[in-house]
C-alpha cells in the first residue's frame, strides 16, 4: 500500500478530481497549503511596505492506495493538474504500512478503498 | 425657505445612501472568491472618489441644470451658483447643496451596481475609464430626461421616484452589455465559484435595506407625509419581496437560503424605488411578492439558460426589478397617495402605464446602446479584460498587489 | 400639525431600530459556530420579512387599535384609516404611519431575542411558524396593555418607556421557557464550543448601541429634550454595565474580555429601555453597573449550575435586564425629568415601584405560559428540533443547502 | 428655544460619531495581526465606556463649564446646571444636554485614535490608566481653549470647525511620542506583518467616513447651509484623497490599492475637518489632494527611514493630516463660506494663517510632552509593555484569554 | 517509530484527545482537512446554480510514536472516533525514520515523547 | 529521497525560511496546524465558560529532499526554529519512494529540486 501527496494548483482540484474518479480512486483527503517553489509569486506592498509574496496558495491531495492503483493515480493526477506551466507541483509516493477503517476496524488492503 | 427638519432629514438621508455603496461592496464582495475580494471593494470605494468629484465638477450641471437638450448644460460647472439658499425647481425647504449632495449619491451608486457584471475579471484602469465616461454619457443624461428642469421624459409625464429607470434600468441594463461584451469567467463550468462570505453579503444587505430608506424617503425631499409613504413602502416591499424568493426556493429546491432571502430583500428595494413615492401599502405587498418571481426566474433559469455571465445577478435583479417596478408605478400608483403625482392603470388611467412603459424602453435602448459603444472603445485601445493569467491568481495580487486575508501569520 | 423636525427624527429613529436586527443576527450569528452560522442569520431576517407584513396587515391593528379588551382590535387591519395625518393620542406632531412602522420595527426585533435561546438545533420551518404566532399572540397584546389606548398595565400606571417588559421580558422569558422545552444541544459537554468569530460579536455590538439610541431616544416621538434626556442616560447605561461588565470578569477570572464588555454593553441598554425617558444621569450609572452584575451571575454562575442551554444568554442578558430596568424604573424615576411619568421609590413614591413589579410579573406569567402552550402544539404538529445528524453537520447544510465560508476554492 | 429640527440633526450626528469609534475599531482591527484583533476591538470599546462616564462625571465640566483658565473647571461636575434647556454660548436652538452628548462623542474617538500606535504590544492596565489621564489631562483643557467659553486659543482667533487641532493633531501628536516611548514590536523585520483582515479595515473606512458626515456637518450645530456646506466639503475632500492616495500608489508602486485609497479616504477627511465650516467646495478638492500626498510620504517614506513603530500610522495620518487641516484652514477659510469664521490668507488675512500655525504649534508642544509625562509615570509604576512571551502569542490570548476566530471546530 | 495519521469527523476531536491521553499519548499535530469518501455530503445551492458539496469537513491527526505506542493509539483512535456510520474515517499507519526534538536536538525514540 | 515534516513555532517561519534558502532548500510546502504537546496553552474564557486552550498554533513545513540534503535541511531548521523554550517543535523523517514533478513528468532524484 502506498499513500499518494500531490500538490497542485487551487483552480485544478475540480479537473484533479474528475480524472480520479474515471480511475475509480474515490476516496481522497483534501487541505488547502502554501508553497514555495519555482514559479514567482506577486510582491504585496502595503501603505509601501513591500512583501515578497513567495507562498502560493496551494491544494494538497492525501491518497491511501493499493500497489495496483498507485501508477493509475498518478497518470491521473498528472492529467487533471499538467498545465506545463511551473507551478503545476509535484506527487509524493510514501510507504503504507498499515490501513485501518475506523467504523469497521477492517485493517490493510481492504480497509484503503 | 430653509426648514430645519427637512434639511436635517435630507441631510441624514444623504449620509444613508453614501453608505449603501460600501453596503452593495459588502453584498458583491461577499459573492466572488476570496482572491477577488478587495478588487470588489477597490472599485466601489473608488467609484465613490471619482464620481463624488466628476459630480461637483460637472456631473450635477449636466444632470441637473436647467435645460431642454440632451443634457442639462454647464451653467453649475464646478457649482457655480449652486449655493446654500434652496433652489425651488427642485427643494423649496432646503439648501440647494443640500439636494445637490443628496444627488451625488445616487450617482456614485449607479455605474457601482454594474461592478455585478464585470465582477473577478475587469482590468482596473478599464473599469476606471468606463465608470467615469459612463457616468458622464448615460446616467448623467438620461438623469436629466427624467428628473431634471426641462428633461423631456419628465414632460412626458413618466413618473419615476427615487430611480427605477434612472439608477436600476440604465445601470442593470448595462450590467447586460458588460456581460455580454465581456464573456464568461475562465473554468466555470467545472465548478461555479460559492460565494466565498455570505455573511459579508449578509451585513450588505442590512445596510443596504438601511440606507435605501434615505434613498427612497430621502426623495420626498422634505420631513413629511410624502416621505412616512416612501418609508412605510419601501420596508414592506423589501420584506414581501424577501419573503416570496425564500418561498420560492423553498418549492423549488427544497430549501430556502439566506442567500436568496438577501436577494429577493433586494430585488424588493429595486422594484419599490420607482414607485415608492405614488402607491399605497398593500400595492407595496404585491410589488414585492411579484418582483421575486421575476428576478429569480431571471436569475436562476434564464440565465443559465442563456449562459451569459452575469455574474452577480446585476442584471437579473437590477433591471428585472426596475422594469417591474417602473411598470408597476404605471399600474398601483394613485394621486390619493400623492396628489402630485398621477394615477395608474388600476385607478382608472391606462396611459400612464403607457408613458411608464416607454420610459422604460427610451432608458433601455439609450443605455444599452451607450454602454456598449464605451466598451468598444475601450476594447479598442487598451482592452477590458485582465489577461487569463491573473484571472486565475486572482485580481486582489494582480491588479492592487494585496491580499484581502492572511493565511499563515 | 406635523412637525418636519419632529418627523425626520421618527423616520431616522425607525431606521435605527430597523438597523438593530441585523445587529441581533451579527451578535448572535458570531457566537455560534461556523457551520451554524447562516441559520442564525437567516432567522433575523425573515422574521424582518414576515413580521413587517404582519405588521401592517393585522399586527399593528392588534396592538394599538383603541380597545380595552386582549387585544387592539380589528379597526385598523390592512392599515385603514392609518393614514398620514398626526393620530393624537400616540404622537400629535408625526403621521400616524411614522409612528405605526417606528412600533413596527419593536415588533421585528423582539421575537428575533429569542433566537438566542434555540441557536444551532431549531428546525427552520418550526421556528417560522412559532415566530408568528408568537408575535401575535405574546407581543401584540402586550405591547396593547402597556402602550395601547386603553391598555390596561398602561390605566395601571406601569411605566415602560421604550419596551423593558414589552420587548425584553417578554422575549427574555420566552427564551427560558424555549431553552427548557427544547432542550441541551449535543455533545456540549465534551466541548462548550467557543464563538467562530467575536469581531462579528462586537460588529453587532456596535451596530445594536448605535441603535438603541433611536429605540430609546426615539420613544420620545419627537425631537425634544425628552429625546435628549433618553438618549444621554442611554449612552451612559451601556457604557457603566460595559465597563462594570468586564471588571466583574478581571476580579473573577483574571482577565477582562471583549466578549465580556459586549455582552455588558447590551445589558446595560437593555436595562435603561424601560427607565430612558424617566430617570437622570446618575441613576443610569447605577442601573448599568448593577444589571452587569446581575446578568453576569446569571450567565456563568445560574445558568451552568441549572444546566439549561440558554445558548447565546437571551434569558441571562434580556430577561434579567429588562426586569431590573423595570424595576429600576420605580425606584429612580422622577417627575423632574419627565412630567408626565412618575416619580419612583427614591423620589418618595413607593407605589410606583410595586406598580413596576406587577407589571413585570404579569407580563412573566403571561408570556411564560403563552410560549409553552404554542411549543407544545408546535411539537405536536411538525416537531421543534431538527434530526441530531442535521445538528452535527449544522444547520447551514442541513436546513439551507448552503454553507457561510468556503473552506477551498 | 428648542428648535426640533436642529435637535434632531445633532443627536443623530451624535449617533453617528458615536458610530465612528467602531469603525475605528473594525479600521485598525483589520491591520494587526489575527493573535491581537480582540485587544484592538476591546481598547476602542472600553474607551468608549470610561469616557462617557469620565465625560458625564467631569470631562464635560473640564471642557465646557465657562472659565479663563487652564480647565473650565467644576461648575457642571455630574452635569449639574447642564439640562434640557439650550445653553446660548454654545448652541441657542438645542438641549444643553444634546450638545453635552455630542461632544462626548469626540472625546470618546480622540484618545482611541492613539490606539494605532501602540497596537499589539500595551498591557491592557497600562493603557486603561493612560487613556483616562490623556482624556483628562491633554484632551479636556485642549477642548477648553479651543472651544470653551473663555478658552484662550478660541479668543486667540484660531478656527477649528471639528477639531483639528483639539481630537487629530493633539492624538496624532500622542501616537508619535507613543511609538517612541513603547518601541518597535518584536521580529518586525524579518516579517513586516499584513493585515489579517483589509475587508474590515475597509468596512471601518465606510463607517468612518458615513459617520463623519456627523462629526462635520454636526458641527454646525444646526440643520442649517453651514452643516450643508460642512457636508459637501467633508465628502468631497475624502473623494479627492482616496483617489489621490491610490494614483500616487499607482506612479510609486506600479499599482493602486485598496488599503491605500482607504488610507486617503481617512486622511482626507481629517484635514478637512477643522476647515470644514470656512472653505468652499473648490478648495476641499485641494485640501483633500495634497493630504494624501504629504500623508504618503510620511507613512512610506518617512517612517521607514526613521524606523520608528506607528504601527498602524496613527500619527502619519492624523498628526500630518491634522496639521495640514489647520494651516490649510488659514489658507482657504472664507467670510463668504462662513460670517462668523474668518479670510485665510487667500482671501486677504495672512493674519489668520499664522494664528492656525501658533494653534497647531501650541497643541503640538503641550501634547507631547505632556503625553510623554504620563507615559513615564505609568512605566514607573506598572510598566506600559507586556512581556515578550505575551506579545508573541498575542495579546488575545494573554491580555483576555479569548481567541478572535475558532480554527478547528 | 512510526507515524500515524488518521482522519476523523470534527465532532469527535474531542473524544479522541481524551482517549489518547488515557494512553499517555499526549503530543498530537491537529489540522483542517476536507475528505471525499462514501458519506454522501449535502448538495449546495447558490441562487439556483447546484454545487454537490462532495467535500465535508474533516480532522487530520498526525501523531509520531515509538513502535509499541502503534497498537494503543490505534485503539484510542477508533475508541473515541467510532460511530458505525459511514465518515468515521482512517487511519493510516508510516515508517518514521528519523524523529528530532527541535529544542534539545534530541534524537530517535526519546525525542517522539 | 526523504520527506522531512517539521512542526515549529508560527513566528519562527521567516527565520527557518532563511536558513533552508541558505542551504539552497527552496522548495516547501506551509501549512497551518495546531499542536498540542508539552508546551502549556492559555485557558481561554466565554461567558465564564472555561475552555482549556491545549490547542496551540503552529506551522507545519513538508520537504521532499535528496539523502544528501537530508541533514542539511534539519541543521537548517533547528537553526532558524530553536529557542530553546518548549513549543520549538519536532523533526519528522520519512522514507520517500517516489516523487514526480507535474509539470514535466520527471521522475525520482532530479524531480525533488
Ligand atoms: N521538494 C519539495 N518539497 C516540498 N514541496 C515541494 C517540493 N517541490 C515542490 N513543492 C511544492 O510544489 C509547488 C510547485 O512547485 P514549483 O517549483 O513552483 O513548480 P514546478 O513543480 O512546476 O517546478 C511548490 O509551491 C511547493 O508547494
Ligand atoms: N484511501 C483514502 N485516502 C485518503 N483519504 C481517505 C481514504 N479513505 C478515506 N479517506 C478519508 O476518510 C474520510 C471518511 O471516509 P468515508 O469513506 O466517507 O467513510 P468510511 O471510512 O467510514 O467508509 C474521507 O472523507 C476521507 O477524508
Ligand atoms: N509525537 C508527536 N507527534 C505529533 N506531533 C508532535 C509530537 N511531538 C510534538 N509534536 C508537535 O510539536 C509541537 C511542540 O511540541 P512541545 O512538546 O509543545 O514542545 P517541545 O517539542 O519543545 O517539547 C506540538 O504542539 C505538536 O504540534
Amino acid at each position: 500500500m502506498k499513500l499518494i501527496i500531490a500538490i497542485i494548483q487551487p483552480d485544478k482540484l475540480e479537473e484533479v478530481k474528475e480524472e480520479l474518479y474515471k480511475k475509480e480512486v474515490n476516496l481522497i483527503t483534501v487541505s488547502e497549503v502554501l508553497g514555495h517553489g519555482r514559479q514567482k509569486g506577486v510582491t504585496e506592498i502595503y501603505r509601501g511596505a513591500k512583501e515578497s509574496g513567495n507562498l502560493l496558495r496551494k491544494i494538497r491531495l492525501e491518497i491511501a492506495v493499493n500497489e495496483n492503483f498507485v501508477e493509475p493515480t498518478i497518470k491521473a493526477i498528472i492529467n487533471g493538474a499538467k498545465t506545463g506551466e511551473t507551478g503545476d507541483g509535484k506527487i509524493f509516493v510514501l510507504d503504507l504500512k498499515e490501513c485501518i477503517r475506523i467504523r469497521t476496524e477492517e485493517r490493510g488492503s481492504l480497509a484503503i478503498g | 425657505m430653509v426648514n430645519s427638519g427637512d434639511t436635517a432629514w435630507v441631510l441624514i438621508s444623504a449620509g444613508l445612501v453614501m453608505l449603501m455603496t460600501p453596503g452593495l461592496a459588502f453584498f458583491y464582495g461577499g459573492m466572488v472568491r476570496k482572491k477577488n475580494m478587495l478588487s470588489i471593494l477597490m472599485q466601489c470605494f473608488i467609484i465613490m472618489c471619482v464620481l463624488s468629484l466628476q459630480w461637483v465638477l460637472f456631473g450635477y450641471s449636466l444632470s441637473f441644470a436647467p435645460g431642454k437638450g440632451f443634457w442639462g448644460g454647464f451653467a453649475w460647472l464646478g457649482l457655480q451658483g449652486v449655493g446654500l439658499e434652496p433652489y425651488a425647481d427642485y427643494a423649496a425647504t432646503i439648501p440647494h447643496q443640500a439636494f445637490m449632495i443628496y444627488q451625488a449619491m445616487f450617482a456614485i451608486i449607479t455605474p457601482a451596481l454594474i461592478i455585478g457584471a464585470f465582477a473577478e475579471r475587469m482590468k482596473f484602469s478599464a473599469f476606471l475609464i468606463f465608470t467615469l465616461i459612463w457616468a458622464t454619457f448615460v446616467y448623467d443624461p438620461i438623469c436629466h430626461w427624467v428628473w431634471g428642469v426641462g428633461g423631456w421624459l419628465k414632460n412626458l409625464g413618466a413618473l419615476d421616484f427615487a430611480g427605477g429607470t434612472v439608477v436600476h434600468i440604465s445601470a442593470g441594463i448595462g450590467a447586460l452589455v458588460t456581460a455580454l461584451f465581456i464573456g464568461r469567467r475562465k473554468n466555470l463550468d467545472s465548478n461555479i465559484p460559492a460565494p466565498h462570505n455570505l455573511p459579508f453579503v449578509v451585513l450588505g444587505t442590512g445596510l443596504l435595506w438601511f440606507g435605501w430608506f434615505g434613498f427612497n424617503a430621502g426623495s420626498a425631499l422634505a420631513a413629511n407625509g410624502l416621505a412616512v409613504n416612501a418609508f412605510v413602502v419601501t420596508n414592506t416591499s423589501a420584506a414581501s419581496a424577501g419573503l416570496s424568493w425564500a418561498l420560492l426556493e423553498w418549492f423549488r429546491n427544497g430549501k430556502p437560503t439566506m442567500f436568496g432571502a438577501a436577494s429577493g430583500i433586494v430585488a424588493g428595494l429595486v422594484a419599490i424605488t420607482p414607485a415608492a413615492g405614488f402607491v399605497s401599502v398593500i400595492p407595496a405587498i404585491a410589488i414585492g411578492a411579484l418582483v421575486s418571481l421575476f428576478c429569480f426566474t431571471a436569475v436562476s433559469i434564464i440565465k443559465p439558460k442563456f449562459g451569459y455571465d452575469d455574474s452577480l445577478d446585476a442584471f437579473g435583479v437590477h433591471c428585472i426589478g426596475g422594469i417591474w417596478g417602473a411598470l408597476a408605478t404605471g399600474l398601483f400608483a394613485s394621486k390619493a397617495v400623492n396628489p402630485a403625482g398621477a394615477d395608474g392603470l388600476f385607478f382608472g388611467n391606462p396611459k400612464q402605464f403607457l408613458v411608464q412603459g416607454l420610459a422604460v424602453l427610451i432608458t433601455l435602448a439609450y443605455a444599452s446602446i451607450a454602454t456598449f459603444i464605451i466598451y468598444k472603445l475601450i476594447d479598442l485601445f487598451i482592452g477590458v479584460r485582465v489577461p487569463e493569467k491573473d484571472e486565475l491568481m486572482g485580481l486582489d495580487l494582480t491588479q492592487h498587489h494585496e491580499r484581502a486575508y492572511t493565511v499563515l501569520e
